[in-house]
Formats: structure tokens, C-alpha cells, sequence
């Protein structure tokens, strides 16, 4: 918790503050009013503002914001009542599991290398050695005589996460691997450096890098819905209490055939089936 | 080496230094703009970003820009200009004024993600305003204050006392002279300040993301609302690597808003001097 | 009453109440309105006030469980394990900020030395032109360019992945670049003209001038402009981050990949919580503490100067 | 009273811009004597003393035509060694300018510029000036102390002390004494006599009493022409123009 339980009786009266200083006043509860507020994981953003945009499209009135911050910001914004759903990209800590939440797709996560890299399927072993950081040239795994440069995400990251724990298990990352804090970062430095590895969403793979096949299975919607592709984890959507009114109106349409088939068709695998 | 030929190398290589410099800003301003300039257009300006900005164009981003920068203006120009005045014309060299002063050299030092994470616990969370164009302004508005104190606190004093001195020695009080002279007389720095104070909102990304938000998917109608400003909007474009077109084009757009800023404030003191020189 | 007394007698109060109103609604602003003076000043002080407050809350347990020299001198950083030593991200920022510097203030300071002594008009006003703007981008596209632009450049030179403490330093060093030319630019050209014509009466040259008297009498404000190049160059942030690589070792070599402090900070503080998030916030203060500490040097340097003239 | 000639100046004429600033100046100033030039503000005897030793390079859009001969050669002429002019010939400023560093660096910084580097010739150098400038005694215990923290007077035989170090052959001196009290402006004049035997002195001076006091020659000038040039005593009783005589006797404004 960041903050002490005093503050928060404090909270209230300087919401009082903020409401006169402010001169306009939040509805307590925003259902009514048309308008809901998402706010965490930079990974799960683009497909909650695509699902975000229909919603409006299907309900004028409507008005839904949608914040990146990652996943950490999501889930204490809803605690402090800053916002109505909160977007997780990792599984919730032991903490934070009086939280509601729904699975609204799973995400696969790719292993990526340079588009000239020869190298293109890799084992657990070698992934966990090359990021345990006890292989360091690509010509231990039949590539080039050239240094590998290991690609990871930041410390509490959910991409990161998955993949420690699916690939890494007990072994750690070593403090050698470059971090990168965006899918987007990572995937920039796979494709601009022939000897760099990386793992990004599965949704975010394109032309300017190759995914690995991983325990011979390439990444793909369907490996991963069918469980034979790995390395995945879910896209969470928070909210303090099981979803009322308005924020149940628009989780129930993210469920729902409408909004399931926007999932896919961001590249992420849909946990309902909209046929 | 006699002084003379030592002379005429420092020349050589401080005309040399100085190409280098000019080469580097005019690589890194072109690099951009060539590949952005044939992405901005009207559409471009005027449409609503799709798809985390993939698609469409900037209009929310530009309006969220133009309100976040403006209502920090708004907090802390009467502010600054106010904090300059006291310690231009109103101060004596007490612990009071020593302590306001290095508050002022600290709030300026203090770097942009330390504002950022400040922002974010105290407007944010602490004052439950949420991630909104009013959190993100306050935030950016202690960020902007010291330039606009120090400018104007630098033009106040630059008025040559004897003009004070006349003023006083006409009978006018000493707030009528602030008013009626000091402050017109050193209007031209003060408007640097706020103007120098403008470029480093625009520009600024980690506390604008960490307090205003970075909601881009309607226009923003009163100040709870959240915002994505032009340089939170490259940054997402460019880092989470969404379009790297766009990101160009953004940056462009960027870019030039900030030339204009600097012609605006150039034009704008030269016929400031002009004037008083006629 | 009569009208012949009472007439007179409020003509009189009216020509006092005309005489005294507006003089006493002056009085009573000349005596508000430097309060609101005041009032704005102060505002400045409480912001710090606040700033340090809330930073500080939000770090301080950790340092507390941590213990303050392990927290500094720690050289593992490994938030799922709950360990937390920011030594390796202490080194990154100071060789990352000197190399910067090194790098940045001769070029900054001979630019500064040009547009004051050498440059013709036409020069100087462009190259003004061209150091405002420089100083109004954004780091983002600073970034951006050193991940376009320098990495790959820097793979191929000294091969690795380019992520380095130089690739941070160059481009922080073209970042810092503006301010520390305008700065010490500002400094040279407060150095009064007799200083430079007593020189140049001697019979010294132009560059003899420079080196023996103005750069000395300048000497400063100069070294307040690298204090504050060095300040920013600590504080930045987005930049950094594209192009340093972000490990969490300790770096060896300046080809070496780092994290600096404000790095730390915002990688991490998307999905930190807990303990973790304590740790940023730490991390933080010292950065903090850092800069002020800078900033109090800069202090003292400006107070010597003005003793000295 | 025969002298041999140190500097002379031919049809010298000296533009600011568009704005002719001094107009044909022929004037020949003998070795060994002292030489005032009087005249109201803005005539151009300021002007006049800056283009001895090419001090008005320094003025943007300054531009000088005719000649200035030290010693029979022009200064002016192509591939002349400005250093080397400025050297011999040096000039002391209105207002005293020690630069702000020690004593002995502002008396040893010209030697230095020049290529001496060794200590004990520097001190000796630096002693030398200082007597020579008749301050020696008043800062002997202070030669580490900043010359800022000098009196007027004193800064302004400091600078007469830092120039006498790189012994030159003239003094130009731009009103010297006009930001003195009268007692260290007394101490100057003094000390001009005293370096008259060794140098060739041209002071420019509002002051016409003190013109009469420690000149030989003067020369008057008035709206960047040059009136009268002759001995001081006849200038001053028995001037052969009639501006002069207004001006002496204080018919000007």
C-alpha cells in the first residue's frame, strides 16, 4: 500500500477540497452518468481502446478514457476508486485478490529474433540458458560466430512475468540482459540488431522480426488456444466489486461475440467462443 | 607555437566546433522531418486518432496539448509573476528570502520524473483528481514556475532604477510604480519566462504521462477529463512501437510548434525594442 | 439643524472623505497587495515543502527495512527477491552524466567562446536560432534519434548491441548542449569590455584575451553552466532509457550497457507495487538529494563570485 | 626645443559606419614629452588616442583611413603585428581596469603573454614596474591579495605598473585621472613627470588645468577636426584660433 490508513479518512475531506476547488464534481457512481475510466497495462491498451471505440460507436452516450500507467497503476487506481476497470497484463499479486477479476483473452508470447538471423526454432534449454546468460554466442545454437544480445522486460512486468515462469522457472535472469520497458522498445531492438532475442505479445509480431518455433511449435492463435504453444498469459480486466451498471454493460459486450471477434482480430486469442 | 598561429588554430577549430554543432541539430531535425512532413496534412491535424494512433490523425492530442499547456499557464504565470515581484522589489536579504530562493534553484533542478512520481501520489491518488488535464497542469505548473519566477525576477531588476526613482520621486506610491512602470518596463523578459515556460510543457513527457493520463480517444470537455498531449503521444507512438509514421509526423508537428514558439517570442522582443527605441 | 451650518459641515466631510478615500484605499493596497507577494513566493517554498513530503513518505519505509548503506552500496537489484541495491544504477548515472559531460562541455563551451569573441553577426544569430531549438525538442526525439541513428553506428564501430554508457553520454551530452552554451555564454559576455580592451592593450592577441582574462573572469558562471548541464543530464530520463540498455550490472566499460537512476524509476514503476514500488520511490530520493546537493553547490559558486566582484 | 619625432599621423581620418568621426588629422607628437589633447565631449580625441595603437579594431564597424606612423613605419599597413604596436605603444583607460585576479598576475600578465615564464625574472619584473609606478611600497605585503580590492588611485597605478611591465615606448592615456580625487589625481600627475624621461606621453583630459600643468603639447579639438596643435604655453596665452580661445576661457558649453 502506498499509503498509511490515516490518509485515507484524510482523503475524504481533501476530495472535498479538490470538489469545491475544481467546481465540477465526479458522480459517485459513474454508471449513470455514461462514463468509465480504464486504466493499466500498456499491453492490453490497444485492444481495450479498440473495444472502447465500438462500445461508443454502439452507445452515443457513452464515454470510456483509456490510460496506459501498466498494469500496477490499474490495479491501485481501482482500489483508490480512480478508476472503474483496471487493465492487468499479469496475474494478480496475493495482495490484490480481493479484486474482481475477468479473463478477457489470453496474449501468446513470441520469442523473437532478427529477420537474417538463420536460427529459427529454439528449445526451453537453450532460451533458459541464453537469458540465465550461459550462452552467450549464437554459434552455440547453430547460428553465426556473433555475440548474442538477450533482450528482456522490466522487473514486474506481465510479459516478463509469463515468461519467467513458464521458460525461466527456477533460474533467474541475468543482470547482463538488456531491459526494455515496452513491447515496442523490444521489438525495435530485435529488428534493428542481427544478433538480438527478445520476447514480445504475440499480437505485436510483424514483418520486421521472425518468431521462433519454441519446443518446435510456432506461436500462433491457435497453438495457443489449443495449449500446445506454451508461453502465454492473460489480459485482465479489474474492478473493485463484481461489475454493475454501466462497467457490466461494457465487460459484458468485451465477452461477448462482438467484442471477442475485436480480440482476435487484434491478434489475441478470445477466451469465449463467438461462433 | 607563437600566439599568432595559436590564434589562428583556435580559430580554425572553433569554426570547425561550430559546424559540428550546427550539422548535428540540422541532422536530427531533418532526419525527422523528412520522414514526417509527408504524413501531416489537414487530415491528419483534424481527424481523431484510431487504434492507439495507428490510424487517423492527432485533433485530441493537439486539443489535449493546447488545454493542459494553457491551464498550467493559467496557475503559474499570476503566481510566478507575483513571487517575482516580491523578490525583485519587495524583499530584504532575510532567512525567509534566502529560503524562497533556493526553493526556487531546487524547484528547478528537480528532475521531470521526480515531479512525475509527485504528481501522480499527491494530485492523482492523494487528492483524488485522477489522471486529468487539472492534475496533469498542476503538476506541470510547479515544473514551469521557477523559469517564469527567474526571467521575470532578471527583468524586473534589469529596469534601470533611475526609472523607479523617477517614478517614486513624481509622488507615485511604490505599487504604482510596479504597476505603471517596473512590470511594463520588464514586460519583454517576463513574456520569455511564460514563453520558455510554454516550450518546456509542450515538450515535456514523464509527468505529463504520470498525472494527465494518456486517454486519446475523444476530445476532453471539462478538466477531470484525461488528456494525451503531443509529446505523450509520440512517446507511446515511438515506444510501444504502434506506427513509426505517425510517431514522424507527430514529431514534426512538434517540432515546428516549438520553432513558432521561438519566431513568436524573437518577433515579438525586437518589436518590443523597437518601440521603446522610436 | 440648520441648513446654513449643516451645509458647510458636509461639504466639508465630503471634501475630507475625498481627500482621505482614495489615499486610504491605496494605503490599504500598498499594504495587501505585497502580502499576495508574498503569498505567491511562498507558494514556491511550500511546493518543495510538499514535493519532498510526499516523495519522501513513499520511500523512506523501504529505506528503513533496508537500511540506508545497503540501499546505496547494494549491487544486486532483484525486486522479486526483495532485494534492492541501487549501487550498480549510482554508478550508472555518474559515469553516464561525466562521460556526458566530458564530452559535452568542451564543445559547449568553445561554441560559447565562438558566438561571444568570434563569430560574425550573421553567424551568431543563426547559431542562436539553431541553440534555442535544440533546446525546445523534446528528449523523446532525442532518444529516438539515438536509436535510429547511434546504436546502429556504435554496433558497427565497436560491435555488441550498441546499448552503452557512451550511446547515453552522446546523446545526453548533445541534450545538455544548449543550456550549458547559453549559460556560460551569459557569463562571458557580463565580463566587462575594459577587462578584454586592458588585455588587448597590452599587446596580447584576441585568443590570449580570452584564455588569460575572460575565461577566468567568467570562470563562475561557467562552472555554475556545468553544474546545471550535470543536474539535467542526471535528471533525464526518456532518452536515457532508449539507448542505455537498462541492465542491472554493474558496468565495467563504457561500452558496457547501465541504468541510470531516473531509469530505474520509470521502467519499473508501471507494474511495481508494494516494496517494490517503496524501492522506486527510494530510488527517487536519492536522485533527489543528489540534485539538491548539486544545486547547493551552484549556490555556493554563484555566492563566491558576487563576494569576489 | 627640438625633439625627435615618435608618432605622427597623416590625413587620418576615422569612420563609424556611415558617421566620419575624425577628418584629416595631421599631427606630429614628439619623444620624450607629454602631450595633451583637450576639446568638449564627443570631439574625437578619445577616437583620435584609440587609433595610436589600433585599440579602435575592437569597435564593430569602425574603419580608419590615412596614416599613423611610430617611429616612420604606419601601423596601419598590411601584415603589421597588431601585438607588437599595442606592445610599444600602451594605453591607460578612463576608468582603471585591473583584471580580476592577484597583484603580481595582472603586473606579470603581460610578460607572461609574451613568453616569459620564469619566476624569478617575473618577480623582478613585477618589482621593477611597481616601484616605476610608484605603488611598490603600498602593496609590497599584498602582492597575492586581488588587485579589486585596490583603491582608485592605486588601480590606476596598478595599470600604469601592469603596462610599464611589457616596456613600451608611449603611453596613451584616455583621461586618466577623471575618476580620482585629487589627491591620488595629484600622485598621477606626479608620476607622469617622472615617466616623461623614459616615454612618450599623449593623455587626453577634461581637465584644462591639467593640461596646462603637465603637458609640453597640446592639441585642440572640436568636431573631429583638429583645431590648433602647438606648445601648451602658447596655446594656452596665446592661442592663434579663435574656437581655442572660446574654449580656454570657457566660452563653450
Amino acid at each position: 500500500m502506498l499509503f498509511p490508513r490515516k490518509f485515507q479518512s484524510l482523503a475524504v475531506v481533501s476530495t472535498l477540497c479538490v470538489l469545491l476547488v475544481a467546481g465540477c464534481s465526479r458522480n459517485p457512481s459513474p454508471a449513470e452518468q455514461g462514463s468509465i475510466t480504464i486504466v493499466g497495462s500498456t499491453s492490453v491498451q490497444p485492444v481495450s481502446e479498440v473495444l472502447a471505440e465500438k462500445f461508443m460507436q454502439l452507445h452515443p452516450g457513452v464515454r470510456i478514457n483509456v490510460q496506459g500507467g501498466g498494469s500496477t497503476a490499474g490495479i491501485t487506481s481501482v482500489q483508490s476508486g480512480a478508476a472503474e476497470i483496471g487493465a492487468s497484463s499479469r496475474e494478480l499479486k496475493s495482495s490484490e485478490k480481493n479484486l474482481h477479476e475477468t479473463v478477457i483473452a489470453l496474449d501468446g508470447i513470441a520469442v523473437v529474433v532478427h529477420p537474417r538471423n538463420p536460427v529459427s526454432s529454439i528449445s526451453l534449454g537453450d532460451i533458459r540458458r541464453i537469458y540465465a546468460g550461459q550462452v552467450t554466442n549464437w554459434s552455440e545454437l547453430g547460428g553465426p560466430d556473433a555475440q548474442i544480445t538477450a533482450v528482456t522486460r522490466e522487473a514486474g512486468s506481465g510479459t516478463r512475468g509469463a515468461f519467467e515462469e513458464i521458460v525461466m522457472g527456477a533460474d533467474k535472469i541475468a543482470d547482463s540482459v538488456i531491459v526494455q520497458d515496452s513491447t515496442g522498445a523490444v521489438r525495435t531492438t530485435v529488428s534493428q540488431d542481427p544478433n538480438a532475442i527478445g520476447y514480445i505479445s504475440l499480437a505485436s509480431v510483424n514483418q520486421e522480426v521472425k518468431p521462433l518455433a519454441f519446443e518446435g511449435v510456432m506461436p500462433s492463435p491457435q497453438t495457443v488456444r489449443a495449449g500446445t504453444y506454451r508461453v502465454s498469459r492473460p489480459f485482465i480486466y479489474v474492478t473493485k466489486e463484481p461489475p454493475t451498471g454501466l462497467v457490466k454493460a461494457y465487460i459484458d459486450f468485451v465477452l461477448g461475440p462482438d467484442g471477442q471477434r475485436i480480440v482476435e482480430a487484434e491478434g489475441l486469442i478470445p477466451v469465449r467462443s463467438h461462433e | 607555437m607563437s600566439p599568432r598561429t595559436e590564434e589562428r588554430l583556435v580559430k580554425v577549430v572553433l569554426w570547425a566546433v561550430a559546424a559540428v554543432v550546427i550539422t548535428i541539430l540540422l541532422s536530427i531535425v531533418v532526419h525527422v522531418m523528412v520522414r514526417g512532413i509527408p504524413s501531416v496534412n489537414l487530415t491528419f491535424l483534424t481527424e481523431m486518432p484510431r487504434r492507439m494512433g495507428k490510424e487517423g490523425g492527432i485533433s485530441t492530442v493537439l486539443a489535449g496539448t493546447l488545454y493542459v499547456v494553457t491551464l498550467s499557464l493559467f496557475f503559474a504565470t499570476p503566481i510566478g509573476v507575483a513571487a517575482a515581484v516580491y523578490l525583485a522589489e519587495y524583499a530584504r536579504e532575510s532567512r525567509l528570502v534566502s529560503a524562497i530562493r533556493f526553493s526556487i534553484e531546487s524547484l528547478a533542478g528537480i528532475p521531470s520524473i521526480i515531479f512525475g512520481l509527485f504528481g501522480f501520489v499527491f494530485f492523482v491518488l492523494y487528492l483524488r483528481m485522477g489522471w486529468s488535464i487539472i492534475s496533469g497542469a498542476l503538476t506541470l505548473a510547479l515544473m514551469i514556475l521557477p523559469t517564469i519566477v527567474r526571467t521575470t525576477e532578471e527583468s524586473l531588476k534589469a529596469v534601470p532604477s533611475s526609472y523607479k526613482e523617477g517614478s517614486l520621486a513624481l509622488g507615485a506610491t511604490r505599487l504604482q510604480t510596479i504597476f505603471k512602470m517596473a512590470i511594463p518596463s520588464a514586460l519583454p523578459g517576463i513574456l520569455t519566462g511564460i514563453l520558455l515556460g510554454t516550450g518546456r510543457a509542450v515538450g515535456e513527457t514523464a509527468a505529463v504521462l504520470l498525472t494527465a493520463g494518456s486517454s486519446a480517444l475523444s476530445l476532453p470537455r471539462t478538466i477531470k477529463d484525461p488528456a494525451r498531449t503531443l509529446a505523450v503521444h509520440l512517446f507511446i507512438l515511438s515506444h510501444e512501437g504502434i506506427s513509426m509514421e505517425k510517431a514522424y509526423a507527430t514529431a514534426t508537428v512538434l517540432i515546428v510548434s516549438i520553432l513558432a514558439l521561438n519566431s513568436l517570442t524573437t518577433s515579438l522582443l525586437t518589436r518590443f525594442r523597437q518601440r521603446l527605441m522610436q | 439643524m440648520p441648513a446654513s451650518i449643516s451645509h458647510p459641515a458636509t461639504s466639508k466631510a465630503k471634501l475630507q472623505a475625498l481627500r482621505k478615500k482614495p489615499v486610504r484605499k491605496y494605503l490599504s493596497l500598498e499594504m495587501a497587495v505585497p502580502g499576495v507577494f508574498l503569498l505567491s513566493a511562498s507558494i514556491v517554498m511550500a511546493a518543495v515543502a510538499v514535493i519532498s513530503l510526499f516523495v519522501f513518505r513513499s520511500g523512506i519505509p523501504l529505506i528503513q527495512k533496508v537500511g540506508l548503506v545497503s540501499f546505496l552500496t547494494g549491487r544486486t537489484w532483484d525486486p522479486s527477491a526483495g532485494i534492492y541495491g541501487i549501487l550498480p544504477m549510482l554508478t550508472g548515472s555518474l559515469l553516464v552524466t561525466i562521460t556526458a559531460l566530458v564530452l559535452g562541455v568542451p564543445v559547449a563551451l568553445a561554441g560559447a567562446v565562438f558566438l561571444s569573441e568570434f563569430a560574425p553577426i550573421t553567424v551568431a544569430v543563426v547559431l542562436r536560432r539553431c541553440i534555442e531549438l535544440l533546446a525546445g525538442i523534446p528528449s523523446v526525439v532525442y532518444g529516438f534519434f539515438g536509436v535510429i541513428v547511434l546504436l546502429p553506428l556504435l554496433r558497427q564501430i565497436f560491435g555488441g548491441s550498441g546499448f552503452s554508457v557512451l550511446a547515453g553520454a552522446i546523446v545526453l551530452a548533445i541534450m545538455i548542449l544548449p543550456t550549458v552554451l547559453s549559460v556560460s555564454l551569459e557569463a562571458i559576455k557580463t565580463v566587462p569590455q575594459e577587462y578584454r580592451e586592458g588585455s588587448l592593450a597590452l599587446g596580447a592577441t584576441h585568443w590570449q584575451t580570452i584564455k588569460g582574462v575572460v575565461l577566468p573572469a567568467a570562470r563562475s558562471g561557467i562552472f555554475a553552466s556545468f553544474i546545471l548541464g550535470m543536474g539535467r543530464a542526471l535528471g533525464e530520463t526518456m532518452a536515457v532509457i532508449m539507448v542505455v540498455g537498462n541492465t542491472t550490472r554493474m558496468p565495467r566499460s563504457l561500452l558496457d550497457p547501465v541504468r541510470t537512476l531516473t531509469a530505474n524509476v520509470v521502467i519499473e514503476m508501471k507494474y511495481a507495487t508494494g516494496d517494490h514500488q517503496q524501492a522506486l520511490f527510494a530510488t527517487g530520493i536519492v536522485l533527489f538529494l543528489f540534485i539538491m546537493a548539486l544545486n547547493f553547490a551552484a549556490r555556493l559558486t554563484f555566492a563566491n563570485s558576487r563576494r569576489s566582484k | 626645443m627640438t625633439l625627435a619625432i615618435k608618432i605622427a599621423t597623416k590625413n587620418l581620418s576615422v569612420y563609424y559606419r556611415q558617421l566620419q568621426a575624425l577628418k584629416y588629422i595631421s599631427m606630429s607628437i614628439p619623444e620624450h614629452s607629454i602631450t595633451a589633447l583637450i576639446g568638449p565631449s564627443g570631439c574625437g580625441k578619445s577616437t583620435f588616442l584609440r587609433t595610436l595603437n589600433r585599440m579602435n579594431d575592437v569597435i564593430e564597424g569602425s574603419r580608419v583611413e590615412g596614416e599613423v606612423l611610430l617611429d616612420g613605419q604606419n601601423i596601419y599597413s598590411h601584415g603589421v603585428d597588431v601585438s607588437e604596436i599595442r606592445k610599444r605603444v600602451a594605453m591607460v583607460f578612463q576608468k582603471p581596469n585591473p583584471f580580476p585576479m592577484s597583484i603580481y598576475d595582472n603586473v606579470a600578465y603581460g610578460p607572461r603573454i609574451h613568453g616569459l615564464k620564469r619566476r624569478g625574472v617575473l618577480d623582478e619584473i613585477v618589482e621593477r614596474s611597481l616601484r616605476a609606478a610608484a605603488l611598490w611600497d603600498e602593496v609590497k605585503d599584498r602582492l597575492e591579495k586581488s588587485a579589486l580590492g585596490l583603491s582608485g588611485g592605486q588601480q590606476q597605478r596598478l595599470v600604469i605598473a601592469r603596462a610599464l611591465a611589457v616596456r613600451p615606448e608611449v603611453f596613451l592615456m584616455d583621461e586618466p585621472a577623471s575618476a580620482l580625487d585629487p589627491i591620488s589625481s595629484g600622485k598621477l600627475e606626479d608620476l607622469l613627470f617622472e615617466l616623461r624621461r623614459d616615454y612618450t606621453i599623449v593623455i587626453v583630459t577634461h581637465n584644462m588645468q591639467q593640461a596646462a600643468r603637465v603637458s609640453q603639447y597640446c592639441g585642440f579639438f572640436l568636431s573631429g577636426e583638429m583645431v590648433e596643435f602647438n606648445q601648451t604655453k602658447t596655446v594656452f596665452t596665446n592661442p592663434r584660433d579663435k574656437r581655442t580661445e572660446d574654449y580656454i576661457t570657457g566660452r563653450f558649453g
